[in-house]
């Protein structure tokens, strides 16, 4: 729960009050991930205890689900979390009760973006914007034009580190500088532009 | 019996018919001069020249005993049926035709227009490039010309008019209306209004001495063709479809003791209102197979079921017709 | 036998040798392969966390090209694609308000969709069309003695492909001990490597992918295959920095299981793009 | 129900339930208040191989939109093998009611055993809704209506 | 045909069932929808027609208003029809002139719309106006009852069962299908929550079964086939070969030291196989009956017949007998109680906790025999080396259970029975024990009071679900052990415990052989595959076949006093049934009508009762009525409408489709 600071220094939750909770959170994220077995969570772990990335995570994937189902909407959709799924799919395939985490994780993902409440400066939702606007251009992905414009939104002295590999790659002939992208891009663009999501 | 009495007065119309029910009257041969003794023929126009107009002077219940033969199938067979119910005591639905609706009832599976298009211009034999249609009215310079509207229908006689009894079959057995007309002369007391007369109260297999082997149920279907009939086991148990079980008996067995399988032209005992359902019921009940698979297989092998099982009482049956 | 290719951006860039060795190996065994014209990216992971009609879109349009090009199966090497290729034929099944989106999209573009390919990893083609016994019979230099770690990684056998157990799957397995080989047992094969996080969250995908390769080092392991670009690419482009990172020497061949079976079946170095590797080779005595 | 539009019909279903299995699972289901379309009129029968070809075209005939057959699993009938007699007659009637013109969908036979109270609400909703899209019946209409 | 019409007169009654009915259908506006029906002479609502004033209501209109037929629209004929056919015979009237109209179960408790519920229970209540008239005075038959009982399954809810009625003085046939009775408890040490040692508890009861004259035991037994019907079912049992005679053995282990073999070579079925035993064995000490079996799948005899026979030899009263057959036993019996039991769920579908895999996870089960010290470890907790003592354990919860890759179901006493070995193994071994659980389950007598004594005892709980069992060390103190990772919930943190053995507290599934024994005895199982009861709450021990009752496991997972006290139940309903003397059959049986059977002998291929026989004097078929079951499949059949099915004529069901559909 994020927690702020008041004049007494004492840290208080930002929610206080069951009025301030997101009661139709579960809901509209149930609908989004197609899952709406996420009410019938009996809250055993399994995901977390399943999950690579738990042991990294700010909440783990188990009180993810708690609190989507209570209303916690903001401090889901800020939680580092939700970027630190790898998409594996060790819980979905795990979860007794079959619920869909993974795509759990996918929809908040993709309404943390919508509603731009995504952690400021965390890299992963950098890479994916960059990512979906790259093959939007050209259809297919260049990897040395992703990461570049992802290092260069992101923090362009973070690809210095990455420099000796980039040279080792080129000289292996597995770094293409440029990529044509496919012929039919209009087609493709035209398709992508009439979705909203 | 006294020349005392007056005669009787009879009357034999056909619907839609093929003439066969006509021609079962004739075939009471030598008994026709008992009849004729007894009876005088009132309307016959197969046989006698009685005009319509006629038969439209007679008083009202003129008419001892009406046989109507054939199904009602236009607009002439039904004012011709209203007519003869008005002029007739009892009124009675001769032959299959009549009864259920027949062979001509299955027409009841096609629509006018199908009918009239393979009719009119399909058929091999026909030339109609103006495809010209049969109308109920058509002016020459000679004045107006009139035919019967042919109905979208196939309709039983029960359908149209009160029917006071069915004599069933296709054709009749004729020693059947001698001895219906025996009792009519005589005088004897006549069944309920409604009843089947002239045939028997079970069904064919009373009669049939084929026998039955009860071994196993069927696997499979044959046509007549397709196998050889061992002239003696239950026709059903070898596979060949025999409608005896729901068809009321009187004929003497006719056909299975030519060897054929019961067609069902009798109809259903009292009390079934539909016979082609008794019948499915029976037949499928008779099957072996557990599979769903096995038992498409097996059924693949009743051509036209709807057809098989009505061939004689669709119009008569609960559904009447196909949907359209 | 014949197959669509749908090769993925990986194996046009990073993951060239395991075009190169997967063709080698497939042409030794008279298997054909065309490639999907005009395929464009799965979207990975990434594309459903911006937007979910449209990964699902351009993964259907790839679909779509593949039924316009012909009837045979699709392969398609890399998990990541095989895993999307695969959950957008199962969404299209089951979400029929996706689906209506998405064939409306790109019937846009001019393409007919009916969602009637099947989408095959080369691992479930070389089991159960070509066979091991025919792995088997190509093999030239048998694999005696060399110990082998298989790596799965995650999408390979989650959630939707059905041709391996998910928890423990033995294909990489019966391939190395086809080629004479011996798998080594151990139980994180199907642990992911971290994805993209290495070039996030370096601190976090670096850990992961170094667990991985210390574990399959400590259980005697010789080489570590793979059949996935991504997982490849963590596990062998980074072990320099991880032994300096973690304080142990983690460097060991890895490479994809078709350089493996080509290093077997007598292939030619170039021919298997072993000359682009940056781990360290794997010397067959 | 003339002043009813067709978004609001209801259809009608004469349902056949065998008393073992099927009756009890629509027991089950309203213990267990599961909640389906009020489409269904029960007709309880011991077995399903009760089930007389006749009782289906009369349901037809004075104007059910459909009719559903319920008996227990193949193997598992009370009577040992009514169900499969019932199985032998359906099959057959369907073929019938296919050539005289009426929507097969509009006959159903289903297996549901008495612990399936969730089936019955799944395969009362479906068949609820398949005749929904189908529509009304004219049967009956054809049935009463000779036509000149 | 008879002319002599009588007038029917209707009496109408739609019960409110309190707001079941009324809160969902307008009863009112029912009641006045029927009241101008044709022959409905009155019609009623009252807010429950089964208590004494609604029944009363009923018998009074008989009386006053002269109705002949009755209709109550109310619950579901299968929980009231017998009420309310009683309230109609009480007042004179043919019970069978009552017709049931469900519009509870079948309306107000699955619909939603107020205006189409009452649409369809005004439809269903037409329906039944329209039958009713049509209904025929019947009487139901009686049959007397066999005095006897069968029990199937020596666990302990059979033996409870048997031991009841043998008491009651009835004779009673036990049939067990190992060559012992006792069943899984005969297996365990201690029992929750006293921890009373079960062996104590269970082997006087094993021998009174035994040594009681009203009991027959028939061990290494199975039903094989079933016939007849309530009162009268003619059983047979198919008595296995044990290759010694059960008259003569005395059980004094001779043959088992002389055998061939020096030593045990094959796994020991009663420890799990965590010892060995020879082909010819005693499965424990206190078996009952005390008799040698000798299992020909390892008996050298049997693999190759060149056995030099020791143990026949060394049988000093000639038990043992190489020739002996199965043997099939006929038997009749009035009512028949099935214990059937469960069997654990099988570990190795879990794969991720690796049972099969990693030596040292163990079942429940297996540890059950662990600590017992009559085991073949005498109490000593040890690896599955055979010598290595635990420092650390994790038992496992919910193994199989509420998951839907496996069993969905809670297995209701996992959660105690963990906690029993959680006490057993820490008192025998001393080791550091972790229970990873989901939910604490432990609603029974003294059970929280037992969950509150492992807290305190230092047994450490982890509110989490296991994800997996592994032996991946990342530290060079993990290595050999295996890893348990789970995430604590409480605290919301992954754990990941190293531990040096596992427990699988493994569920409790259907018993392998329940589907074949519910076909036999024709009853149903539910979802999950246990035997299914009459109704939840009020027939708990019933099944929809009448005379066949069931107790135990077989009925859903149980603890032992569950179990024994289902098994009462059962046999006092048993019971009521055999004292009663006699049983009343529903009078839906069928009959032919002889002047319209032409006897084309189609129907008789139908029953599967063998009912229908064809007279060939007089050409026609005919009917026995205690053979027919009253299924109606001939009726249907019949081309000549020459059978009539009671309480279910084609006319009866006729006008009820008319009804429905004629507004």
């Amino acid at each position: 729960m994020t927690m702020k600071s008041t004049q007494n220094n004492l840290p208080l939750q930002e929610i206080s009050h069951e009025s301030d909770l997101d009661k139709n959170f579960g809901k509209h994220i149930a609908k989004m991930a197609h899952g709406e077995k996420l009410f019938g969570c009996i809250q055993c772990g399994n995901c977390s205890a399943s999950c690579p990335m738990s042991v990294y995570m700010d909440h783990t994937p188990r009180k993810i689900i708690a609190m989507i189902r209570a209303g916690f909407r903001d401090e889901v959709l800020s939680s580092k979390t939700i970027w630190l799924c790898a998409s594996c799919y060790n819980c979905t395939v795990e979860c007794p009760k079959g619920i869909k985490i993974t795509e759990i994780m996918y929809a908040l993902k993709r309404d943390a973006i919508l509603t731009k409440n995504y952690p400021k400066g965390f890299p992963i939702p950098i890479l994916s914007r960059t990512f979906y606007n790259e093959v939007k251009r050209s259809g297919r992905i260049n990897e040395t034009s992703l990461l570049m414009k992802y290092y260069f939104s992101y923090n362009i002295f973070k690809s210095l580190g990455y420099a000796a590999l980039a040279i080792k790659l080129f000289f292996t002939g597995r770094l293409i500088l440029f990529e044509k992208g496919i012929k039919n891009k209009a087609g493709l663009k035209q398709m992508l532009s009439s979705s909203k999501n | 019996m006294g020349n005392d009495k007056p005669k009787l007065k009879l009357a034999v119309y056909w619907g839609a018919a093929c003439g066969g029910c006509c021609v079962s009257v004739l075939d009471v041969h030598e008994k026709l001069f008992d009849v004729v003794a007894n009876a005088d023929l009132v309307f016959w126009p197969i046989a006698l020249d009685v005009k319509y107009k006629d038969v439209e002077e007679m008083p009202d219940q003129h008419i001892d005993v009406t046989l109507f033969n054939g199904a009602v199938r236009n607009s002439e067979n039904e004012h011709i049926a209203k007519l003869l119910r008005q002029k007739t005591k009892i009124m009675i639905a001769y032959g299959s035709c009549a009864h259920m609706g027949g062979i001509p009832g299955l027409a009841n599976f096609s629509t006018k227009e199908e009918l009239y298009k393979r009719v009119y211009e399909d058929s091999e034999s026909t030339e109609n490039a103006q495809k010209v249609y049969p109308q109920t009215e058509t002016t020459i310079a000679e004045g107006k010309l009139t035919l019967p509207n042919f109905y979208k229908d196939v309709c039983t006689l029960d359908q149209i008019v009160d029917v006071d009894y069915y004599l069933p079959g296709c054709p009749p057995q004729t020693e059947r209306l001698v001895e219906v007309f025996m009792a009519v002369v005589t005088g004897a007391e006549l069944p309920p209004k409604g009843s089947v007369i002239g045939a028997g109260s079970k069904v064919q297999c009373d009669e049939c001495k084929r026998e039955k082997v009860n071994k196993s149920g069927i696997t499979r279907f044959y046509r007549t063709w397709e196998k050889e009939d061992d002239g003696k086991t239950c026709l059903n148990e070898q596979g060949f479809l025999c409608m005896g079980p729901a068809t009321r008996n009187g004929c003497g067995v006719r056909c299975v003791e030519g060897n054929a399988p019961c067609r069902g032209c009798y109809g259903p005992l009292d009390g079934i209102p539909d016979p082609g359902a008794k019948m499915m019921s029976a037949i499928a009940s008779m099957l072996n197979e557990k599979e769903e698979g096995d038992i498409q297989k097996a059924l693949d092998t009743v051509v036209d079921p709807a057809g098989t099982f009505y061939r004689f009482s669709l119009p008569g049956s609960i559904l009447r017709r196909k949907q359209s | 036998m014949k197959y669509l290719y749908f090769p993925g951006c990986s194996l046009k860039s990073s993951g060239r040798s395991y075009e190169e060795s997967l063709l080698s190996v497939l042409k030794k065994m008279n298997v054909g392969v065309e490639e999907i014209d005009d395929w464009n990216c799965c979207g990975a992971t990434n594309y459903m966390a911006m937007n979910e009609r449209n990964a699902i879109g351009i993964t259907a349009r790839n679909l779509a090209l593949a039924e316009k090009q012909g009837k045979e199966d699709i392969m398609a090497p890399c998990a990541a694609c095989y895993m999307g290729l695969l959950k957008t034929q199962k969404y299209i099944e089951t979400e029929p308000k996706v689906k209506e989106t998405v064939l409306t999209n790109l019937k846009k573009s001019g393409l007919e969709f009916e969602n009637t390919s099947k989408v095959r990893h080369p691992l479930d083609i070389f089991i159960n069309d070509i066979s091991l016994d025919t792995i088997k019979d190509n093999v030239y230099a048998p694999l005696k003695g060399v110990k082998v770690a298989c790596y799965y990684g995650c999408q390979l056998t989650r959630p939707y492909a059905t041709f391996d157990d998910q928890r423990d799957p033995q294909s990489m397995e019966n391939i190395v001990k086809a080629l004479g080989g011996t798998p080594v047992e151990w139980p994180i094969k199907t642990r992911c490597c971290s994805g993209s996080m290495t070039s996030t969250v370096s601190e976090i995908g670096l850990r992961m992918s170094y667990l991985i390769l210390k574990e399959a080092k400590d259980r005697g392991a010789d080489v570590m295959i793979t059949a996935c670009p991504l997982c490849q690419f963590n596990l062998e482009c980074f072990q320099g920095k991880m032994s300096g990172k973690y304080g142990e020497n983690v460097k060991m061949p890895v490479m994809y299981f078709t350089q493996l079976m080509g290093m077997a079946f007598g292939l030619d170095k170039k021919e298997l793009g072993l000359h682009r590797m940056l781990s360290p080779e794997l010397s067959l005595s | 129900m003339t002043n009813m539009n067709t978004e609001q019909w209801s259809p009608k279903i004469v349902a056949f339930f065998c008393n073992w299995c099927t009756y009890t699972a629509s027991d089950l289901a309203g213990v267990s208040r599961l909640r389906y379309a009020p489409s269904t009129r029960v007709i309880r029968v011991m077995c399903s191989g009760r089930i007389d070809p006749e009782f289906i075209m009369e349901a037809f005939a004075k104007g059910a939109d459909g009719v559903l057959i319920g008996g227990c699993h193949p193997g598992d009938c009370h009577y040992s093998e009514g169900n499969y007699k019932c199985l032998r007659r359906y099959d057959l009637l369907q073929r019938y009611i296919e050539q005289m013109g009426i929507d097969t969908r509009r006959l159903r036979l289903e297996w549901i055993s008495a612990a399936e109270g969730k089936k019955l609400q799944e395969v009362v909703n479906e068949m609820t809704n398949t005749l929904k899209e189908i529509g009304p019946s004219k049967i009956k209409h054809v049935v009463e209506t000779i036509e000149k | 045909m008879s002319n002599q019409k009588e007038e029917i007169r209707i009496g109408y009654y739609v019960c409110h069932c309190g707001h079941n009915i009324a809160g969902v259908i307008d009863v009112k506006s029912v009641a006045e929808y029927c009241a101008k029906l044709p022959n409905v002479v009155v019609a009623r609502e009252y807010k429950y027609m089964c208590s004494d004033p609604g029944q009363e209501l009923i018998q009074k209109d008989i009386k006053e208003l002269n109705l002949n037929r009755v209709v109550v629209a109310s619950c579901s004929p299968l929980l009231h029809e017998s009420t309310f056919r009683g309230a109609t015979s009480k007042a004179g009237l043919n019970q069978f002139y009552m017709q049931m109209v469900n519009i509870r179960e079948n309306a107000s408790w699955v619909h939603e719309s107020k205006e189409e519920a009452t649409e369809k229970a005004k439809d269903l209540s037409r329906a039944a106006i329209h039958r009713v008239a049509f209904n025929k005075a019947l009487e139901k038959k009686k049959v007397p009852v066999n005095p006897t009982a069968l029990v199937v399954g020596g666990g302990i809810a059979g033996i409870a069962a048997a031991m009841s009625l043998a008491n009651a003085g009835k004779k009673v046939y036990l049939v067990e299908k190992d060559p012992t009775i006792g069943g899984y408890m005969a297996k365990f040490d201690k029992t929750f929550p006293t921890l009373d040692c079960a062996a104590c508890i269970l082997t006087p009861k094993m021998s009174s079964v035994l040594k009681h004259p009203n009991i027959t035991l028939l061990s290494y037994s199975e039903v094989s086939e079933v016939e007849g019907y309530v009162g009268n079912y003619k059983i047979k049992v198919t008595r296995k070969p044990r290759y010694v005679k059960e008259e003569l053995c005395v059980g004094c282990y001779d043959c088992i030291t002389a055998c061939t073999f020096k030593e045990g070579k094959f796994p020991d079925e009663f420890n799990f196989g965590l010892s060995k035993r020879k082909p010819v064995y005693i499965p424990f000490p206190q078996a009952t009956p005390l008799v040698a079996v000798i299992d020909e799948k390892t008996c050298i005899h049997f693999k190759t017949g060149k056995c030099p026979q020791t143990c026949a030899k060394a049988c000093e009263r000639n038990a043992i007998d190489f020739t002996q057959k199965p043997e099939v036993v006929e038997l009749n019996v009035g009512v028949v109680i099935l214990t059937t039991g469960f069997q654990p769920f099988d570990a190795k579908k879990a794969s991720n906790y690796g049972y099969g895999k990693y030596p040292n996870v163990f079942t429940s089960l297996e540890v059950e025999r662990l600590v017992n010290a009559s085991g073949p470890t005498e109490g000593h907790v040890v690896l599955r080396d055979g010598v290595t003592h635990p420092k650390s354990i994790g038992i496992i919860h919910c193994v199989g259970s509420r998951d839907e890759k496996t069993n969905k179901w809670c297995s209701r006493v996992c959660c105690m029975y963990s906690l029993k070995l959680a006490h057993l193994l820490k008192e025998h071994s001393g080791a550091e024990i972790y229970n990873f659980y989901i939910d604490m389950r432990t609603p029974g007598k003294g059970y929280e009071e037992f969950y509150d004594k492992l807290l305190n005892e230092g047994v450490q709980f982890i509110r989490g679900r296991v994800a997996e069992v592994n032996d991946w060390a990342t530290t060079p103190e993990e290595k050999g052990k295996l890893l348990i990772r789970a995430e604590d919930t409480m605290i919301g943190m992954v754990r990941r415990i190293p531990v040096d053995m596992v427990v699988l507290a493994v569920g409790l599934e259907p018993g392998k052989d329940a589907q074949e024994i519910r076909k036999m005895f024709n009853i149903s199982c539910s979802n999950e595959g246990f035997f299914l009861e009459r109704h939840p709450k009020l027939a708990p021990v019933d099944t929809f076949t009448e005379g066949v009752f069931i107790a135990g496991a077989c009925q859903g997972p149980k603890d032992i006093p569950d179990s024994v006290a289902q098994a009462g139940a059962a046999a006092a309903q048993a019971l009521a049934l055999i004292d009663t003397g006699h049983v009343e059959l529903e009078p839906n049986t069928a009959f032919i009508t002889e002047e319209r059977c032409c006897g084309c002998q189609v129907c008789v291929a139908m029953c599967p009762y063998t009912a229908i026989s064809f007279d060939p004097v007089k050409k026609a078929s005919s009917i026995n009525e205690a053979l027919c079951k009253g299924c109606g499949t001939c009726v249907a059949a019949c081309g000549s409408n020459a059978i009539t099915q009671n309480l279910f004529t084609d006319v009866e069901i006729m006008s009820e489709i008319d009804g429905i559909l004629i507004n």
